[in-house]
């Protein structure tokens, strides 16, 4: 158990170390210079040099890297050239934002896709089946800024029914976060709905039948308590990714959310926003994939002796 | 609802059961005109080759079969005297566990994998008489004590995979004998267990049809354990039954050229080595059976008729039904030679 | 066929799993074959039987060389097979093949019967010229009993014994001289299990092979054996000749085993007393000191849990049990198991 | 050996039996009359999607040969009309035009190429290079496994745009860079699932007959894991396309795609969505044309899913 | 608790949606000629002179005297209090003046020859400079006077104050500001308690934000979105010149842009006024010279005919018969209908034969090139924010800015001798010659300067429109 515990943690700090040096260098080979960025074109080349100089970019690379790897260690990430906040404060905030607007699109994803993908998968080839399959297709292939910008002209401007961008109050979230459950929802219903069909002629499942449960207990309880493993797989990864920022939804929502802000910084040049950015999204991936080890512990006892 | 169990009729009836399936290959039938009974306190063997429609029929019986690729086409089962394939599949589903139990082939995949043994058998209780958590458990490792588990209360928290093939197999019928159901089903118990946990369950299963009175219909290809513990067989072959009769007399005299055959087939235990005679040839596809009687192609004493006319199922003996034109010749044990 | 036999000789042979420890503890390995001794010739055949998980398909896994072995030697035809490096290595096990306990999982689904049968050719290049394969397909099949077209078909399109004689086939186009048989017949019925006996029993008297030939069946183990081991928990506990430990079995073990054993027809034979086992199954991850029989035994004394028996000569078979003289004149058990 | 009377050829030895005729007529009672419509059914499953693509595929050939389609000429006079209306030169503007005056349909049709090529070039690409990473890390397993997953691991953490921002920074926009931009944010999901089929397969008994018979592990990933891993792929990759079209409508809105000029599914989309309230038709028309691209390519990937199981087909 | 503005009472929040983040509120630094920062600080802090009607009118400072052409002299206000109470006096604007030079930031390059600045007593500022500066007024209206104690601090700038009507009450950058009425202003109490600033990025979003009554202003919308506004009875559009124009840049170092008649040709070869009509409406108006109308120092030019023949013919003389092929740089979201405008140019250029590829780059990117002189021609819009020819020619024209490749040791002696006059007609007159010969050597095309517009909900009044297009919303009621 410990065994595993360190070398867990060593994987995720060589992950994490691994993220942090990619986009430091990635960031310093990208044209375009952070301080022009900032000032820029008009500003004469010695308020250039003393900008660099404040932000400690006039060092040379190797030692800005180390620089940049000593303060990271203590969650420093230096602060925005652009906003002149701490990154880390920045991140976290944002962060925050995100993180409800995920949860959201998140939870509305999991509950239909696992009713959608329950109901096409209990009458396979039945014409739920073929709607909600032919749906989630369409679903996947409709571009997010579109759907969005629709949403909005349809329930705002047209039925007045929603506000059509902030992160005021909790309708203000309706929108932004079915339009970003809709790429997952059709994901999980997808994986749901095969884990089902998989699933629902084992044995176990006959052998539940037999016992005289209701379909509801059979499907609802028996059959999918088995198939959760590869949902809760992939259903962790796109968390992960959602909560890494949705810049297109942020923006079309005006949601002051991580991925906009990483956007808006990969765009300023600001290093320091983005690699705290990347370096979170990271330490969300690796987090989620321990939470996700674990739950499959959870659901599967057969795991425990192959961890 | 059921009646008292002095009255002659048999508990189980299967009449002229036609069961065909949506494969991707196009439909086809899987049983084709299936006719037995169970008497109470009865074991009835089901003996067959492989993809003879065994299994087929006892989910039928059990409403288990998939509810979207199977369509019962004709044909009737009456248990105690009521028409259960008339019933709505729900209805049916009430008498499974307390009138009906099955136990599964395969005692890994029928258990699920990932719910602790003890809650399995505890959950029937919870649902289908609504008794109260700890009751249930209670009970569950009572059942568990009674098809043998050594230490029951321990190990009902444990996992499926953490048992043993013979223990799993005597959870699954610990599972099924939980509501005690009037007639056990039970599809091949111990294909996958060698003979000192196969002697076991067989043993265990005969005490409680003993001490209950309990009817049984048991699937297997070993004849070894058909002797054991039937009172009457039942032969088939191609989704029909063939032949059916008590045991030694099916045994001895068979009346259907395919009976006759498989027990031609068995090796004989005291000449090892010895040469054994399989039946020719291989079963008909269920996509093209064909016609006339599905077993000619293969049959030593196939005739014409045999080609054209599909023999029914008949008497042809007190209590012993064959479906072959030329019964009479195949019990008195004509010979190959002799019938060409 | 060879004048002068092979031997396949496996030495002190121990092989074991490492078991991950969970979250919560630590994994311990399990020693599923545990100084193993056996040796298989050609033109004979060694049959195998034991509990189920005993290690049996773990010794011939091991013996293909599907598992490095973690202690002990195998020698093929006088040279070392299991330290040999990669090229003889290939030579000499191309020699030794093995068909699979389940004959469809075997076989690969995505490929017809004909890339099946010819795949060792194509992995050895230089072994039979390519234009003679057609040739040579046709002729192993029918050699296996299966008609040329076959050759066209995908595994799924095949039955049980078809596939099972299409793994043979694959075996059988190495020229081997041993095979290795787990189970081959344990999932097909009375019938098809017989032609399958039949078709080995053939291919040994015409080309001499030697059979590993693994069962539970043990009417048919007796039925195609030359040789019998018994094992148990990783260990062999008897063998000798098929007659010989069948028809007076020494090791407690090897008794309740083979009077467990069903009769097909009981009537036709004397009545034979059955053992029951009782006792938990112990796990091979933590086998009990000493005997490893004697959580279950009932000939056990304090001595089998000080000292491990290893196999000694009695009575024309080795045993390994302190009481094997006992145990064989002992024929009446000394308290009432079950006894029918 | 034994005869059968009335001419039944008898079995040779070993009981080999007579094939069972799939090519002649089975009995009628075998077949109940279900058949027919479910047969034309499935080849619907088929054809249709297949006939969508193509007519996507001669569109986006021969469509701009026919209906001229010049990105570079503009009419600003005609632009934004509706679906239906004449143009200044006289010419239909059957989809509408859009906002420099373009004509919609050969737009669409022309933006098919580049859309289709980036879809099918990605996929291409990542795919067979996931694939084989999949492959690589799920035989070998152990330390190079590992090492690779934790190099996915980085990569899904890293920013697609920060990608995009640094392929077109270093590279230059093009549709080159569109292509590897999209299948280095893609090749990890190619790598996973080639990976879980490959750990599944590699030591599944059929893979062991294989290496008893001497096979080396370019054998078995040759002949039993290669099979094996292309159905899911081939699912994904269905999957994956739509997301790829999508993503590289999702690069324009960022202007990040495709250059300016060249037109796109995508960045006719993205233009187009400035004026979703007032002209519509701009985004959504393309948008609706990528969709049912998207739906047909779906379908035919479940239908030949189905076709290449061996325990589903037909044959 | 009682009503001091005597507007009606209660709260009343002008709630506006900015198309541009604001990132900071420090006028002084980075962001000082940025236009998002400035809407904002303008409402906060005051400047000494402001341009009212293209003319110098003074503000915090009441009257300025050159006593010698090296040397301005400022008298300030009286009883002027900064928002916390505290009187404003010279040597804040002093501090002021220091803080926006030593910023470095973009304007700083105004101040370049200021060597002293002195406070000879609490209202008196003298600016002394090393050469003659015309400039000094214009650049003092983008000079803002903040405590001279806060200067220094950091933490000032989250929230902060000046003498101006509004304070800032709360600020995240790049999402919001909320500013709240300054009560201790000396002057006419603004009729609105609130302001309230948020950035909304997306048209759509805004455009439906303002239909729907979630804000009350926005403004920056492509011309397009306007069309379809002014039917709404809800809204009124305000369109109004700015000191803002597009061009297009020719690097005239590179071939073939060295050659001015490449360049002409170029411009004769498009159809400006039909392209302006159709994709800008009422958003633009066809420039008259390379500088916006409304700016001083601006001067009407020869307007460049659409005339593909002469088109054709200036080419071939240039030994370009067949045309040539070169590329369009500009960065995404520069410029209004940006890429449709240049998607028209691109055809008109095509008839003439000549291939332009067009490159839509990242911003950073198109900086890192602009400032390389890694290109061949670039589209931009930009903005006088001074108001002051200066400001545009002299940063961009001067062979020394190094901005396009052009470089006329005549155009630059006309330029400096406009920077060092004093005299603002004369200055006037030199621009105008500056202008023209910019125009006539198609430096650049300059072919239309941009209409600002501001979209307001019908309940809003007294809003008046500047040309620096930075809208000012002091004067503003709800009704
Ligand atoms: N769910 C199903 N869908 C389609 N066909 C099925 C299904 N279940 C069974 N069949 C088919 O019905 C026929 C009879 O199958 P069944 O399982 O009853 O055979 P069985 O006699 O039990 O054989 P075994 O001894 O191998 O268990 C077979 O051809 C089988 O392929
Ligand atoms: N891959 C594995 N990892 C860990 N333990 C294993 C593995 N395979 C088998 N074992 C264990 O090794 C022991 C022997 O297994 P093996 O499969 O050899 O038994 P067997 O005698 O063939 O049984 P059966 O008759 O059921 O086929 C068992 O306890 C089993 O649980
Ligand atoms: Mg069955
Ligand atoms: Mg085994």
């Amino acid at each position: 158990m410990l065994r595993y515990a360190l070398r867990r943690l060593a994987i995720s700090v060589l992950v994490l170390f691994g993220a942090a040096t990619v986009v430091f260098f990635a960031m310093r080979a990208v044209s375009g210079d952070p301080a022009t960025a900032v000032l820029g074109p008009d500003a004469d080349q010695s308020a250039v040099e003393a900008l660099r100089r404040e932000y400690g970019l006039d060092a040379s690379l190797p030692v800005q890297y180390v620089q940049f790897l000593r303060r990271a260690v203590t969650l420093d990430f230096g602060e925005s050239f652009r906003l002149h906040d701490a990154a880390t404060n920045l991140v976290l905030t944002h962060l925050s934002a995100t993180a409800a607007l995920a949860l959201t699109a998140f939870a509305i994803a999991l509950v239909l896709g696992f009713a959608l993908g329950t109901l096409a998968a209990t009458r396979p080839n039945g014409v739920v089946d073929r709607v909600v399959s032919v749906l989630s297709m369409l679903t996947q292939s409709l571009p997010t800024f579109w759907v969005g910008i629709m949403l909005i002209l349809v329930f705002s401007r047209f039925l007045h029914l929603l506000p059509s961008s902030g992160a005021a109050s909790p309708a203000a979230m309706v929108m932004p976060a079915v339009t970003l459950a809709l790429p997952l929802l059709s994901v999980v219903l997808r994986l749901v709905r095969s884990g089902l069909l998989d699933v629902l002629h084992e044995d176990y499942v006959v052998t539940a039948r037999a016992k005289g449960l209701s379909e509801t207990r059979v499907v609802g309880w028996h059959a999918m308590r088995n198939m959760l493993i590869p949902v809760v797989t992939v259903a962790g990864l796109e968390f992960g990714s959602l909560l890494g920022g949705a810049v297109i939804v942020e923006t079309v929502f005006a949601w002051p959310g991580v991925g906009r802000l990483m956007t808006d910084a990969i765009a300023a040049r600001d290093y320091s926003v983005v690699q705290a950015c990347v370096i979170t999204v990271a330490v969300i991936f690796i987090v989620i994939n321990l939470l996700v080890d674990l739950l499959y512990v959870r659901l599967d006892p057969r795991v425990r002796e192959s961890v | 609802m059921v009646a008292p169990p002095h009255t002659p009729r048999p508990l189980l009836t299967v009449d002229d059961l036609v069961v065909s399936f949506d494969g991707p290959l196009g439909a086809y039938r899987a049983l084709n005109g299936v006719s037995f009974s169970v008497d109470r306190g009865e074991t009835l063997a089901i003996l067959g080759e492989s993809g003879s429609g065994k299994s087929v029929t006892v989910r039928a019986v059990m409403a288990l079969l998939p509810r979207h690729s199977a369509t019962i086409e004709r044909g009737t089962i009456r248990y105690d005297g009521e028409e259960i394939s008339a019933l709505p599949v729900r209805r049916t589903r009430e008498l499974s566990a307390t009138e009906m139990a099955m136990v599964f082939q395969d005692s890994l995949t029928a258990l699920n994998p990932v719910v602790r043994v003890g809650q399995q058998i505890a959950e029937l209780f919870r649902v289908r008489q609504r008794t109260s958590r700890r009751e249930a458990w209670r009970r569950a490792v009572a059942g568990l004590e009674r098809v043998g588990i050594p230490n029951a209360a321990r190990r009902a928290h444990d996992y499926p995979h953490q048992f043993s093939g013979g223990m799993r197999q005597r959870v699954v019928i610990a599972m099924a004998l939980a509501l005690g159901p009037r007639l056990l089903i039970a599809d091949e118990p111990t294909t996958a267990l060698d003979v000192t946990v196969q002697a076991q369950i067989m043993d265990l299963l005969r005490e409680l049809r003993e001490a209950d009175g309990m009817s049984m219909i048991l699937i297997t290809h070993d004849l070894g354990v058909v002797a054991d513990v039937a009172d009457r067989v039942a032969v088939m072959y191609a989704g029909t039954v063939v032949e059916s009769g008590p045991l030694r007399t099916v045994y001895d005299a068979p009346a259907h050229p395919y009976t006759r055959g498989l027990m031609a087939s068995i090796p004989a235990p005291d000449r090892p080595g010895e040469r054994l005679t399989p039946i020719e040839g291989m079963p008909p596809s269920p996509l093209a059976t064909p016609a006339g009687c599905p077993f000619h192609p293969r049959c030593p004493l196939a005739r014409s008729a045999c080609r054209t006319d599909r023999p029914t199922l008949r008497t042809v003996a007190a209590g012993h039904e064959a479906a072959c034109h030329y019964a009479e010749e195949v019990m008195a044990g004509v010979d190959v030679a002799d019938a060409a | 066929m060879s004048t002068s036999p092979t031997r396949l000789e496996v030495r002190q042979l121990q092989v074991s799993y490492p078991t991950h420890g969970g979250l919560l503890h630590r994994g311990a390995a399990v020693h599923a074959v545990e100084r193993l001794s056996l040796t298989v010739t050609t033109g004979r055949t060694l049959g195998l039987v034991g509990e189920s998980g005993c290690g049996k398909s773990t010794l011939a896994r091991t013996i293909v060389g599907l598992r490095r072995p973690t202690g002990g030697e195998i020698w093929y035809a006088g040279e070392r097979v299991d330290t040999a490096d990669a090229a003889r290595r290939r030579r000499l096990t191309a020699e030794i093949q093995m068909v699979y306990q389940d004959p469809y999982s075997s076989l690969n689904p995505r490929k017809k019967v004909s890339f099946i049968v010819t795949e060792g050719w194509r992995v050895h290049r230089d072994s039979v010229p390519r234009d003679q394969w057609p040739a040579r397909t046709a002729d192993l099949l029918a050699r296996v009993g299966l008609a040329a077209e076959l050759a066209d078909r995908y595994p799924h399109q095949l039955s049980g014994g078809q596939r099972q004689r299409v793994g043979i086939a694959r075996a059988l186009a190495m020229s081997p001289r041993i095979l290795v048989c787990d189970e081959p017949v344990s999932a097909l019925d009375v019938s098809v299990q017989a032609q399958t006996l039949n078709l080995l029993a053939d291919l040994r008297a015409d080309l001499g092979l030697g059979y590993l030939f693994i069962a539970h069946d043990l009417s048919v183990v007796r039925h195609i054996s030359d040789d019998l081991a018994v094992m148990y928990l990783g260990r062999i506990v008897e063998t000798g000749p098929a007659a010989t430990v069948y028809d007076t079995p020494a090791h407690p073990y090897t008794r309740a085993l083979i009077s467990a054993a069903p009769v097909p027809r009981p009537w036709a034979t004397p009545p034979a007393e059955r053992i029951l086992l009782t006792g938990e199954v112990p796990s091979p991850a933590s086998p009990p000191s000493g005997c490893r029989f004697r959580t279950r035994c009932r000939l056990a004394q304090p001595r089998c849990a000080e000292v491990e028996p290893e196999l000694r000569p009695v009575a024309g078979r080795e045993v390994a049990c302190h009481y094997a003289e006992a145990s064989l004149a002992d024929s009446t058990p000394s308290h009432p198991a079950v006894t029918r | 050996m034994t005869t059968v009377s009335d001419g039944v050829p008898g079995p040779a030895v070993l009981g080999a039996p007579p094939v069972p005729t799939d090519d002649g007529p089975p009995d009628a009672t075998a077949t109940p009359p279900a058949t027919a419509p479910r047969r034309r059914r499935r080849r619907l499953r088929l054809w249709l999607p297949l006939g969508v693509i193509a007519a996507y595929l001669v569109a986006g050939v021969i469509g701009p040969l026919i209906a001229r389609y010049d990105p570079i000429a503009t009419s600003v006079t005609d632009r934004l009309l509706p679906p239906g209306s004449r143009m200044s030169d006289g010419g239909l503007a059957l989809l509408g035009t859009d906002q420099v005056g373009r004509d919609l349909l050969p737009q669409i049709m022309q933006g098919a190429r580049i859309s289709l090529l980036v879809g099918a070039a990605t996929l291409l690409l990542a795919g067979t290079v996931g694939a084989a990473i999949g492959i690589l890390c799920g035989y070998l397993g152990g330390v190079v496994d590992a090492t690779v997953m934790r190099l996915a691991d980085i990569q899904l953490a890293f920013p697609s745009i920060l990608l995009a921002v640094f392929v077109a920074g270093v590279l230059g926009s093009s549709v080159t860079n569109v292509v590897l931009t999209l299948s280095i944010t893609t090749w990890p999901i190619f790598a996973r699932v080639a990976r879980a089929q490959t750990m599944a397969t590699r030591s599944r008994d059929f893979a062991n007959a294989a290496r008893t018979l001497g096979a080396g592990p370019w054998h078995v990933v040759r002949h039993c894991v290669l099979p094996a891993v292309a159905s899911p792929l081939l699912v994904i990759a269905t999957v994956q396309l739509g997301f790829v079209i999508v993503a590289e409508a999702s690069l324009s809105f960022l202007s990040l795609g495709i250059p300016a000029g060249t037109p796109s599914w995508g960045t006719t989309i993205a233009n187009g969505r400035d004026y979703l309230a007032s002209a519509w038709w701009i985004a959504t028309l393309p948008g609706l044309v990528l969709a049912v691209f998207v739906v047909c390519v779906g379908v035919l990937g479940d239908e030949l899913r189905d076709r290449s199981d061996p325990n589903l087909s037909t044959r | 608790s009682d009503d001091p503005a005597g507007d009606g009472g209660g709260v009343t929040t002008l709630r506006v949606a900015n198309p541009t983040p604001v990132v900071s509120l420090n006028p002084f630094a980075a962001n000082s000629a940025d236009q998002p920062t400035l809407t904002v600080v303008q409402e906060v802090f005051e400047t000494l002179v402001v341009r009212q009607d293209g003319k110098i009118a003074p503000k915090l400072a009441e009257s300025w005297t050159n006593p010698d052409p090296l040397t301005w002299q400022f008298v300030l206000r009286s009883g002027v209090t900064f928002a916390d109470g505290t009187p404003m006096t010279s040597a804040d604007a002093k501090a002021s003046l220091r803080a926006l030079i030593d910023g470095k930031g973009p304007l700083a390059g105004l101040w370049a020859t200021v060597d002293d600045i002195r406070t000879p007593d609490e209202r008196t500022l003298t600016i002394h400079t090393t050469s003659q500066l015309g400039t000094v007024l214009s650049n003092l209206t983008l000079l803002w006077i903040a405590p001279a104690a806060k200067l220094g601090d950091n933490a000032f700038f989250d929230a902060p104050y000046g003498t101006g009507p509004f304070k800032v009450s709360s600020f995240t950058a790049g999402q919001s500001v909320n500013l709240v009425r300054n009560d201790n202003y000396r002057g006419d109490r603004p009729k609105l308690t609130s302001i309230s600033y948020r950035y909304i990025p997306e048209v759509s979003g805004r455009v439906t934000a303002l239909a729907n009554n979630e804000i009350d202003v926005t403004w920056g919308l492509p011309p397009d979105q306007l069309t379809g506004l002014r039917d709404n009875k809800d809204l009124t559009v305000r369109s109004f010149p700015t000191y803002a124009n597009y061009y297009i840049w020719f690097n005239s170092s590179r071939k073939p842009f060295t050659d001015a008649r490449v360049r002409q040709a170029m411009w004769h070869a498009v159809d400006f006024a039909k392209i302006s009509k159709s994709l800008f409406d009422q958003a633009g108006t066809p420039a008259t010279g390379p500088l916006p109308e409304a700016v001083f120092g601006a001067a009407g030019q020869n307007p460049y005919a659409y005339d593909p023949t002469r088109a054709r013919q200036l080419l071939t003389e240039a030994g370009y018969p067949d045309g040539f092929s070169t590329t369009m740089m500009w960065s995404s979201g520069c410029c209004t209908n940006g890429n449709s405008f240049a998607d028209a140019m691109i055809s008109d250029w095509a008839k003439v034969g000549i291939v332009v590829k067009p490159q839509e780059l990242e911003r950073a990117t198109w900086l890192d090139k602009l400032l390389k002189l890694d290109w061949d021609s670039t589209m931009t819009t930009g903005s006088t924010v001074t108001g002051d020819a200066d400001f545009t020619l002299a940063r961009l024209y001067l062979s020394t800015a190094k901005r396009n490749g052009y470089a006329n040791p005549e155009l630059d002696r006309i330029l400096l001798a406009a920077r060092a006059e004093l005299d603002q007609d004369k200055r006037a007159t030199l621009y105008a010659q500056a202008g023209k010969i910019v125009w006539d050597q198609a430096v650049g095309i300059f072919p239309l300067d941009l209409n600002g517009n501001v979209v307001l909900r019908g309940n809003v009044e007294g809003f008046t429109p500047t040309p620096n297009d930075l809208p000012d919303f002091t004067g503003v009621s709800l009704r």
